[in-house]
């Protein structure tokens, strides 16, 4: 129980992981797709936050009275990660936008077929 | 789920859920920015992307077990990764040997600097972070080129705030948007010695721009933070970070070596740190206001 | 005189979190969106609000408490004025409120 | 004690979660979403005086003042139709289930 417990982030990560993966594959709406890949982008920031706690540590900022820390390199990573990935989304979004002006819809199946009929 | 106005709103819970779930680990840094970015500025990007594109999605044709296998086998690797991990939470791991205590015990020796990971952020691993500012510049100057050119048609001047009618709304937004562009100072200059920084602060301002932009229209929003204002921001947040390198260069140091930009050592530190987190604020907040402008400016 | 504020702390908090729980039950449990939003209402100012209190008087007179003073005015102000711009939405959309039964009769849905 | 109202605050957290998911508008999940903000106002307040450090209220400000801009956003949205001026934009037919 004790592991199962202490396990939970790893756990969270990969349900996360699959459950991204699944949107970005299986859905055929391109706005979603781009949901699922922040889905995943977050089980990815999970990956690397989970390992870099210590139990009865606190947050990376040294103050007096406090010896143990949580580990600060992973937060330095994922929190550049995250500005980064709202950037890309935005790109994303307007290749979407592009996308619908110029096939008149966002959906991949029906972008596929035009495709084929040109 | 077909409709995507749904999809939006649960995102933002989902984006809660997450900013509390850092917090749990300590990583107080991240989940600020997390905090500002998914209650700022991607539910406002995704609204903006919705309006141009259609809001529902057509039914799945078929299903097909492809993916769900796919994702069921990647999900079965992880876990078997996951068992050769060391346990949750001991401070013996191997990702707490290698460098970072030497940025725990030596920080406020070499920088000054009470927060770990601002000190890490911009300068032990500057280079990092530069190559980040340049994919959000880069990033920014992507969607301005996809998206402008095609302007809504009645892009005229409104005199009156364009949710004149909405009074609540405007009253007390105005109370409280100062609030939020002294806050995002304070995250600024606070970075040193609390949670935040260029980036959290960068974000915070376009939010402040962004609802701005909301209550009062988009000529307004163009009017205090004009386009061409944010042409020269964007690029120069970025050249304030690339200066600071070869400022270390003439100074007789590395690029982006900070300990020569002062006599003192440590004042050198800090006098980089605070230029560098200049840079990313510059770029950050331009680039995500512009995004903005790009969005919610385009004609259907 | 320590003894005191804690009392006073222990009470607020927990009358805080009695009113975020009520207010929870309230938007789970009423039948449609004008009287949740009702529900919510509580949330806000007693529920979080008496919890942001109760913990400043833990904190005693410091930055913290000052923070926790801005956060609990900031709270006052912002969420009433979402509530309103949900609930115009809502209604500039048709959605109706559910009203009560007249002569049998479900009146409106 | 502060364990108290955390747990409180996880548990409102959770029904408001599950309104969330059900709720046949749209209007009720931006309203679960706001509420839900709210409380994580709440939480990040009390997790930080639960585990000593009650210094970093700032993220708590940052959620405080930016929750109401993804309301106010999809009021404009729904009542204008756009994110950017209003004038002569039709409101899109959106469907609010």
């Amino acid at each position: 129980m004790g592991t199962a417990v202490a396990s939970f982030s790893h756990w969270a990560t990969v349900i996360l992981m699959m459950i991204g993966l699944y949107i970005v594959v299986a859905r055929g709406n391109l706005i979603k797709k781009l949901v699922g890949l922040g889905v995943f982008q977050t089980s990815v920031y999970l990956l690397y936050i989970g390992p870099g706690k210590i139990i009865g540590g606190s947050a990376p900022i040294i103050a007096e009275g406090i010896t143990k820390y949580s580990n600060p390199l992973p937060h330095v990573l994922i929190l550049t990660a995250i500005v980064v990935g709202v950037a890309t989304l935005a790109v994303g979004l307007a290749l979407v936008v592009r996308i619908n002006e110029a096939f008149g819809t966002i959906e991949e199946s029906e972008i596929l077929g035009r495709g084929e009929e040109a | 789920m077909r409709n995507l106005f749904a999809v939006v709103a649960l995102g933002g819970v989902y984006s809660f859920c997450m900013a509390l779930a850092l917090l749990a680990l300590d990583a107080v840094d991240v989940s600020m920015t997390e905090a500002s970015v998914g209650a700022g500025v991607s539910t406002v990007l995704l609204l903006g992307t919705l309006y141009l594109t259609h809001s529902h999605e057509a039914p799945a044709l078929k299903f097909s077990a492809g993916p769900l296998v796919a994702a069921l086998a990647t999900g079965a690797l992880l876990l078997y990764g996951a068992w050769g991990l060391p346990p949750f939470g001991e401070a013996v791991a191997p990702i707490h040997q290698h460098v970072v205590p030497r940025y725990l015990n030596d920080v406020i020796a070499e920088t000054g600097v009470p927060n770990v990971v601002t000190a890490v952020l911009a300068s032990y691993r500057g280079y990092d972070t530069l190559g980040e500012t340049s994919v959000i510049f880069t990033a920014g100057i992507g969607v301005l080129i996809l998206l402008q050119g095609r302007l809504r048609e009645n892009d005229k001047e409104i005199l009156v705030g364009s949710m004149h009618q909405e009074t609540i709304p405007r009253v007390v937004i105005k109370l409280i948007l100062p609030f939020i562009l002294l806050f995002a100072l304070y995250v600024f200059y606070h970075g040193e010695s609390g949670p935040g920084g260029g980036f959290q602060a960068g974000v915070i301002l376009a939010a402040s721009v962004i609802l701005y932009g909301l209550i009062y229209g988009l000529s307004a929003a163009r009017r205090v933070a004009p386009m061409r204002l944010l042409e020269i921001l964007i690029p120069l947040g970025v050249f304030i970070y690339g200066a600071v390198g070869v400022a270390g260069l003439i100074f007789g140091g590395n690029y982006l070596d900070y300990f020569v930009l002062d006599k003192n050592a440590v004042h050198g530190q800090e006098r980089g740190i605070f230029w560098v987190e200049t840079g990313v604020f510059v770029t950050v907040a331009a680039t995500m206001t512009a995004i903005y402008y790009a969005f919610s400016g385009r004609g259907r | 005189m320590a003894w005191i504020m804690d009392g006073v702390s222990w009470a607020l908090i927990a009358a805080g979190g009695f009113f975020c729980v009520v207010g929870a039950f309230g938007i789970i449990r009423m039948p449609d969106l004008y009287t949740r939003m009702h529900a919510s209402g509580v949330i806000d100012p007693f529920g979080v609000s008496l919890i942001l209190i109760g913990l400043m008087f833990q904190a005693g007179f410091t930055l913290v408490t000052a923070k926790l003073a801005v956060l609990v005015i900031v709270l006052l102000f912002t969420s009433p004025v979402a509530c309103h711009a949900l609930g115009r939405a809502a209604l500039h959309r048709g959605l109706k409120p559910k009203l009560a039964e007249k002569d049998g009769e479900p009146s409106n849905k | 004690m502060f364990t108290a109202g955390a747990i409180a605050l996880l548990v409102s957290i959770a029904l408001v979660l599950a309104r969330g998911c059900m709720g046949p508008t749209v209007f009720d999940r931006v309203l679960a979403g706001n509420t839900i903000g709210t409380f994580a106002v709440g939480l990040m307040a009390v997790y930080g005086f639960l585990t000593d450090r009650p210094e970093f209220l700032d993220i708590a400000i940052v959620y405080a003042l930016l929750n109401v801009l993804s309301t106010l956003a999809i009021l404009k949205f729904f009542r204008f139709g756009s994110l950017g001026d209003p004038e002569g934009a039709e409101p899109p037919r959106t469907e609010i289930h």
